[in-house]
């Protein structure tokens, strides 16, 4: 039997980030899956013990792009964590806006590099169609359309306005009309569920055991999501997480797909509920002492864990990304599909290898 | 401007690379390729393939790791081609610039053309930036 | 060979090209429209396909130029033949062989990314290739000749007894046209899992060669379309736009399938399309 | 020259000299008798040709009553060999039907023929016979040639202590004496007992290597056309009971009196598929390949598998119009298709020959089963080429297995660089099989022109499983092309070809030779030699061949523009597009390539991993285990109605 | 099917693009675009160099090449190449002579420095005082 054996990355049209997988493919079916990772480490961790940990803000806001808003959130909450801040409710209020509004940008942004990765082009276009219109949310509230830059410790940098949130529900309804019939595609296209219905297993033991976080783990059925925690907002919001049963590509597809109906009730609830007052408090001493945070990135599970001594540079920062977690799962999904899945399958668990390799 | 350097100018295909970005130009460099920005409008394709593209747009520094791959594709594409730098951290390192793994900008690995600043560069100055990319091979190929 | 047939020869040589660049370039703008893109310029095929004659020459082997070379040549063989009106049997044939050499072309270089797609290629070849035959032989059975003048000497539209057989076409078509869902072995847009697939190891002249067989095949395969009405002639080419367009929208709608999906469909849904159909016109022939 | 000498030199000479060779054990005696044998069979063949061409008419030819006595107690004779090896080798199949074969020839010749039956003639000397014997006097010749290299080299391998070379051209070479007496009998009894000789021959030949496996084989390919032998006999019985002759042309020429020959006609083809290795026996001519490559080559391209259409072709006019005549084609067409799908999963490149053997006999059997002068030209002109190509085939696959040490396709990769000329013929082969506008295709193209305009109402089952099975074809030939292509460009590899054995060489070039001269003359072949056989078949041809192509009355093919125009673009690059070497890139691998001649990739580790690449063979849904038992199944119930039609209408 | 009805829509309704070059679109209200220097309101007090995350504000002395006398001149420099448009530098800024425009910076051929003279510090002042 004739094997192929080819590199799959560091550059390739379907991974728009550097990762090798050395596929070994028999005709069209996998057999065997090496990954090699690494391309992407920049040495963040050890940078931000180089900063004032007032500017490891912008640092840790660029560990992701996509989901920069809750890198930078997590460090601030760490961060305040360990020198006993309490936030007020305005800031907290508004960090779930911006988080949940990086959420809808990334899964709108996966769900058409999931789209292009079947195949379905004109679909990639309009998740990116859609998406524009959260990133016009986000530079008309916070400046940028994608790095919010907006989070600092001890609050937020920027308030909306009552004409800015006016816009922003503007827009909001837009979205809605705008995604409503993407979302039918996906939940019903009978050519996309044959590309992802039962591609991919990740069985719900199998998924607990490999330690999968985000909508990975939550396509495999387990309610596991670290916004049930109630930080910043979330507790007041009465969150309740999106999980599927499927345990296949259809399911972490579909937990995307309505993640983002459910980002989008947040924001709105988010804006009918804002509290008034002070947006962030005066910080002024050094972090002391060691605390560690969870938040809920668009991708999972993220970790922040810090230790000061005091001085204006952190000791340690340590941040624990959710595609870290996830990339395992790929090892016992990739065996065994054939070829033309490979993209699905990768694209399934939503790989960010800036997170994973910092 | 002869048929050929016109035919150059209108039909830049690309190729993208990111070589230790935060994610943050990739995905705009992505969005320029949607229906807001369609730079499709240009004659512009994005290719997966060295083999087939003018323009290497690049994001991110240059890392020890993966500055041979970068040098790989370079050596890959056909002449004309141009690189254009998208984002601060392509051009000088920028936010990563005390991270130990970092080199610098992508210049200190291949030869840059041009230099698109924003962290992340926004779509409006990526589009900006290709289209001084197109001006310089056009330049390069009247002189 | 007499004078008329000469000029025809130039005709289709120099014509067909500038129809196919044509209809390429119509088929990006529609295809950004429906995406909601402006999309390039019409002839932007034209100025891609100029900038590629213009490349510098980089290859991965020489071999790959002289199969890019017999693809072009067998292709652009098999439209001069149908065009001037020889055996559609020996058209589809040739085409399929034109089709072979793109895939001896990725095949000879020691590439995984070309040989993977090589390989899908021929996937596909097994696909249409079968139905295209099929094709042929149920337009003999109907005008009672397998030459292509003789679809002209046929009273009335083949497509009133033939539209199995057409539907089965243009399962065919959306194979030789690259798009969705059959776009396995090389994608018009890069973002497959092959990258370009058969075409990733050609470069700068010979993928402007491919791109060019492309257009002598775009307008061979809508000329076969045609042949479905032929008289009164603007019946046909309304038909072969109406399926252009159908085969455009077909790209934006569905996703990729897989080489199974795609078997089955060609063989079972096509194939079997035209075989009842030449059943049923065997039947009408043996009872008249 | 005398016909009758002619004859007998076609017959005898390869018979005295197989047996002459038999005391020859040194190399230089051997090569002087092989190649005078090849020579003077080969100038026999084309004097014979020219001789029958000439004429006009088929000529018959008797010979002393005493032949045909001595032929009948060689019969018994054989059959009693036949019953040893079954004890022999405690292979009770074989014996049974040797048995079987026995008592059915005694009632026949004690009880039912009488005592002196002459048949008038003993041999005929038509076009379609002298097409035969040129095929089989020349290829075959050339085959034997070629075995003067291989066998020394493969006798090393095996490590003998004593040569078995003289047994092995014995058989060789006595094997064309035999087949040419097959092809011009015309006594039925003459014909079966050419017909159980090469069933002899094939089984020394194939088991020579005496390993296990070759036992095995060789007694698989013993039983199948054992049992075929029994449908001969029995058919004989049935003939000599309607016709009260046991004449070939009697057979063909009474044909339309009735049904009553339906079922004698049924059973000499289901002689004909066994030994045509049609589906389900497939399996011994796939065993057959543990056998000294020559042997392989030699039965697939000349000999043995050829006597099997030759029969169907010789008995299609007697069809004409029947119900069995539509049953032949669907049978050959599913043949094509399923031998085609089967060969697609093959890795081991002389299996995949096979397959397309069978394949391409399955379609010669669909064409004399249409049973049209297109289909018939059609069926000829597939022979004549199939015999050509696969000839050459099997002979460069010869070259390559000593050269690489193994059969598998996929080690044959790059063989371009290694051993380019061997690697050239051998794609010259294969483009021969495969792509237009070489006789093959010709033969495909026209073949489903034929079964369109066939009347029967089973044609598109038919012109389906044709169209299929071409595709199928392409599929497994360019993958196989592509891995003789696959080459890392700039690397120095090892040449492989250190020694060009001048017979081996030779052989192959020169059928190289002859088959891209015949193939550029398609046109001439058709006019001079396939269209009288055609005629004296009994056809009229409509069909009309000129410079340039072939045509039918539906269509027509062009051959030269399409060899002048794929030669020139596939060629003229080659020779005028010069690439210097900073010119030449890695291929795309990534971003992770290394240097253009490594062929590797950056890995775990940043060690280089080397890059396999591998054709197509989809073994999970074409392999042999899942295909196999449906295609046999299909195989024996289609055998079955065809008898059962021809019982029916009998 | 749902996909028909999307594309078919868009066929209809015509295509969303922004035609960037050509038409350019006003850009919100507090857009974090280019970074905007006002020389005249700076008092080299060094806030912003502080603040800075990346490094991109200098702010440095030099001699005075245009003038006999060796006079030193007051400079900022600033990489427009470097910064991040992170606004930090325009938040610590105590005399508003930092502000962010709202259209992005422009891509050059060559990564420039852009040097500004300080003027409300000259030489002579800094003498007198």
């Amino acid at each position: 039997m004739a094997r192929v054996t080819f590199p799959f990355g560091p550059q390739h049209p379907v991974l728009p980030e550097p990762v090798q997988l050395i596929l070994t493919c028999e005709d069209e079916k996998v057999v065997e899956v090496k990954p090699r990772i690494g391309y992407m480490h920049r040495g963040i961790e050890k940078g931000c013990e180089l900063n004032p940990y007032k500017h490891n803000v912008f640092l840790c806001e660029r560990i992701c792009g996509i989901c920069s808003f809750i890198h930078a959130e997590a460090y601030c909450e760490v961060i305040e964590k360990a020198m006993g801040i309490e936030v007020p409710p305005r800031a907290r209020y508004l960090r779930v806006f911006w988080a949940e509004l990086s959420r809808m940008h990334s899964h709108l942004l996966w769900l058409g590099l999931f789209a292009d990765g079947f195949g379905l082009e004109s679909l990639f276009m309009q998740c990116w169609r859609a998406r524009e219109l959260v990133l016009d949310v986000s530079e008309l509230t916070s400046g940028h359309r994608i790095i919010q830059s907006t989070c600092v410790v001890g609050g937020v940098r920027k308030d909306l306005d009552a004409e800015q949130i006016r816009t922003v529900r503007k827009m909001l309804k837009q979205f809605k009309e705008l995604y409503t019939p993407i979302f039918q595609v996906f939940q019903h296209d009978r050519t996309i569920k044959s590309r992802t219905w039962g591609k991919g297993i990740l069985p719900k033991d199998v998924a607990w055991q490999l330690g999968a976080v985000g909508p990975t783990i939550r396509g495999s059925g387990w309610a596991f999501d670290a916004r049930m925690d109630g930080y910043a907002a979330y507790g007041e919001l009465g969150f309740e997480p999106v999980v599927e049963e499927g345990c296949d590509s259809y399911a972490r597809m579909m937990v995307r797909a309505r993640e983002v109906w459910q980002s989008w009730e947040l924001i709105n609830l988010v804006l009918d509920r804002l509290p008034a007052g002070e947006i962030n408090v005066p910080v002024e001493d050094n972090p002391k002492g060691e605390a560690i945070h969870r938040a809920e990135q668009p991708r999972g599970e993220v970790i922040y864990y810090c230790r000061g001594d005091g001085s204006p540079n952190l000791k340690r920062l340590k941040v624990r990304t959710p595609s870290f977690a996830n990339l395992p799962t790929l090892l016992v999904m990739l065996p065994g599909c054939e070829l033309a899945d490979v993209p699905v399958i990768t694209l399934s668990i939503d790989p960010c290898i800036a997170c994973t390799e910092r | 401007m002869g048929l050929l350097t016109k035919a150059r100018v209108k039909s830049p295909w690309l190729l993208h690379f990111c070589s230790s970005s935060c994610n943050g130009c990739d995905i705009e460099i992505l969005a320029c390729l949607t229906p807001y920005y369609d730079v499709e409008r240009f004659g512009i394709l994005h290719m997966g393939n060295p083999k087939h593209a003018d323009i290497l747009l690049v994001t991110g520094p240059a890392n020890r790791r993966n500055y041979k791959v970068l040098q790989n594709l370079y050596a890959q594409m056909p002449d004309p081609k141009v690189v254009v730098a998208v984002g601060t951290c392509a051009c000088t390192g920028g936010v990563f610039h005390n991270c130990y793994n970092i080199m610098g900008g992508i210049d200190k690995v291949i030869p840059v053309d041009v230099y698109v600043p924003g962290c992340a560069a926004r779509p409006e100055a990526i589009i900006d930036g290709v289209v001084l990319a197109l001006k310089k091979l056009r330049g390069e190929l009247e002189e | 060979m007499n004078g008329t047939n000469g000029l025809l020869v130039l005709a289709v040589l120099i014509g067909v090209p500038l129809l196919g660049g044509f209809l390429r370039g119509v088929d990006r703008k529609l295809t950004a429209r429906l995406q909601g893109r402006i999309g390039p310029p019409i002839w932007q095929p034209f100025y891609d396909f100029l900038k590629l004659m213009g490349k510098k020459t980089l290859i991965s082997s020489r071999a790959t130029l002289a199969w890019a070379c017999g693809y072009l040549a067998l292709t652009l063989l098999a439209t001069v033949l149908f065009f001037l009106g020889q055996d559609l049997l020996a058209v589809v044939l040739i085409l399929g062989f034109g089709g072979a050499c793109l895939a001896l072309g990725a095949y000879s270089v020691r590439s995984p990314y070309a040989h993977l797609g090589a390989n899908r290629e021929l996937l596909q070849m097994f696909a249409y290739e079968p139905v295209l035959l099929l094709t042929a032989v149920a337009i003999f059975l109907k005008t009672g000749s397998f030459q292509v003048a003789s679809v002209f000497r046929q009273e009335g539209a083949l497509i009133h007894s033939l539209w199995p057989t057409f539907l089965a076409v243009l399962a065919a078509l959306t194979i030789k046209m690259r798009k969705s869902p059959f776009d396995i072995a090389a994608s018009e847009h890069a973002h497959q899992e092959l990258v370009r697939g058969v075409y990733t190891e050609y470069s700068g002249k010979s993928l402007a060669l491919i791109e060019l067989a492309h257009w002598y095949e775009l307008v061979l395969l809508l000329g076969l379309v045609f042949l479905f009405w032929a008289r009164p002639w603007w019946a046909g080419l309304l038909l072969a736009v109406f399926s252009f367009f159908l085969e455009i929208l077909i790209d934006n709608i569905l996703a990729r399938l897989r080489w199974r999906t795609m078997l089955y469909f060609t063989w079972v849904e096509g194939m079997g399309l035209a075989l009842a159909n030449i059943v049923y016109l065997n039947l009408i022939r043996g009872l008249l | 020259m005398r016909l009758d000498w002619l004859v007998a030199w076609l017959v005898l000479l390869p018979i005295v000299a197989g047996l002459l060779s038999l005391s020859v054990y040194r190399s230089t005696l051997r090569k002087a008798l092989v190649l005078g044998t090849a020579a003077i069979l080969a100038f026999m063949a084309v004097l014979l040709a020219a001789v029958t061409l000439g004429k006009g008419s088929p000529q018959g030819l008797d010979t002393a009553p005493w032949l045909s006595t001595l032929i009948n107690w060689l019969d018994f004779a054989l059959v009693a060999y036949f019953l040893y090896v079954g004890f022999r080798w405690r292979h009770y199949l074989v014996a049974g039907l040797a048995a079987l074969q026995g008592v059915l020839l005694s009632l026949l010749e004690f009880w039912q023929l009488p005592h002196g039956l002459t048949v008038h003639p003993t041999f005929l000397l038509d076009p379609l016979a002298s097409i035969m014997v040129l095929v089989i006097s020349v290829i075959g010749s050339l085959i034997c040639v070629y075995a003067l290299d291989y066998m020394p080299e493969h006798e090393a391998h095996l490590h003998l202590e004593r040569t078995r070379q003289p047994l092995f051209f014995c058989f060789l070479v006595g094997f064309l004496g035999v087949m040419n007496g097959l092809v011009m009998a015309n006594n039925l009894l003459w014909l079966f007992f050419f017909w159980e000789m090469t069933t002899l021959c094939c089984y020394e030949l194939i088991r020579h290597d005496r390993t296990e496996e070759a036992q095995a084989s060789a007694l698989r390919a013993l039983w199948m056309n054992l049992i075929g032998g029994v449908a001969c006999v029995l058919a004989m019985f049935l003939i000599y009971r309607t016709l009260g002759t046991l004449s070939l042309v009697a057979v063909v020429q009474e044909a339309s009196l009735g049904g009553a020959l339906l079922l004698p006609l049924a059973f000499l083809s289901l002689t004909a598929f066994t030994k045509a290795a049609q589906v389900p026996f497939q399996s011994w001519l796939l065993g057959a390949m543990v056998a000294p490559t020559p042997v392989s080559a030699l039965l697939h391209s000349s000999t043995m598998v050829k006597a099997g259409v030759y029969l169907v072709l010789r008995l299609a006019p007697a069809l004409f119009g029947t119900v069995l005549s539509s049953a032949l084609a669907v049978f050959g067409a599913f043949v094509y298709l399923a031998a085609s799908l089967l060969a697609i999963s093959q890795t081991v490149s002389k299996r995949v020959l096979a397959l397309s053997t069978v394949a391409n006999l399955g379609l010669i059997i669909a064409c004399a089963g249409i049973n049209t002068d297109l289909a018939l030209a059609a069926a000829l002109v597939i022979l004549i080429f199939h015999a050509l190509s696969k000839g050459l085939l099997f002979m460069t696959v010869g070259i390559y297995e000593q050269q690489l040490g193994s059969r598998d396709i996929e080690v044959m990769e790059g063989l371009v660089n290694r051993s380019p000329v061997a690697a050239v013929v051998g794609i010259v082969g294969m483009l021969s099989m495969a792509f237009v506008p070489f006789g093959a295709v010709l033969g495909k193209w026209a073949s489903l022109e034929a079964a369109a305009t066939s009347t029967s109402a089973w044609f598109p089952l038919v012109a389906a499983f044709i169209a299929v099975g071409s595709a199928a074809s392409l599929v497994f030939w360019v993958k196989w092309l592509g891995r003789l292509l696959s080459t890392v460009p700039l690397r120095e590899e090892e040449k492989l070809e250190k020694r060009k054995g001048v017979y081996a060489y030779g052989t192959v070039l020169g059928l190289t030779g002859l088959l891209l001269v015949a193939s550029v003359l398609v046109g001439g072949l058709v006019r001079e030699l396939v269209l009288p056989a055609v005629t004296a078949l009994g056809y009229q041809p409509q069909v009309a061949a000129n410079w340039s192509g072939w045509g039918s009355p539906y269509g027509f093919f062009t051959v030269w523009p399409v060899f002048l125009v794929a030669g020139a673009a596939l060629l003229l690059p080659l020779l005028t597009f010069r690439a210097r070497r900073e010119d030449y890139r890695p291929v795309y691998l990534c971003g992770e390539n290394l240097a253009v001649e490594e062929a590797a990739f950056r890995g775990i580790g940043d060690q280089p991993v080397p890059l396999e690449t591998g054709g197509l063979y989809l073994s999970a849904s074409w392999g042999e285990a899942r295909l196999n038992p449906w295609i046999n199944l299909l195989g024996l119930m289609l055998l079955l109605v065809i008898l059962l039609v021809a019982g029916v209408g009998a | 099917m749902g996909m028909l009805g999307v594309v078919l829509r868009n066929l209809f309704t015509g295509p969303v693009t922004r035609r960037y070059p050509s038409e350019r679109r006003e850009y919100f209200d507090g857009s974090r675009g280019r970074l905007v220097f006002h020389p005249e309101y700076c008092e080299f007090c060094g806030e912003c160099e502080r603040a800075c995350p990346t490094g991109a504000i200098e702010l440095d002395t030099a001699w005075d090449t245009r003038r006999q006398d060796y006079s030193i001149v007051w400079l900022r420099r600033y990489n427009p190449f470097k910064c991040i448009f992170c606004g930090n530098c325009v938040e610590a800024c105590p005399y508003g002579a930092i502000e962010l425009a709202e259209e992005p910076a422009v891509p050059r051929y060559r990564k420039e420095i852009s040097v500004d003279e300080i003027p409300n510090w000259q030489w002579t002042e800094w003498v007198a005082s």
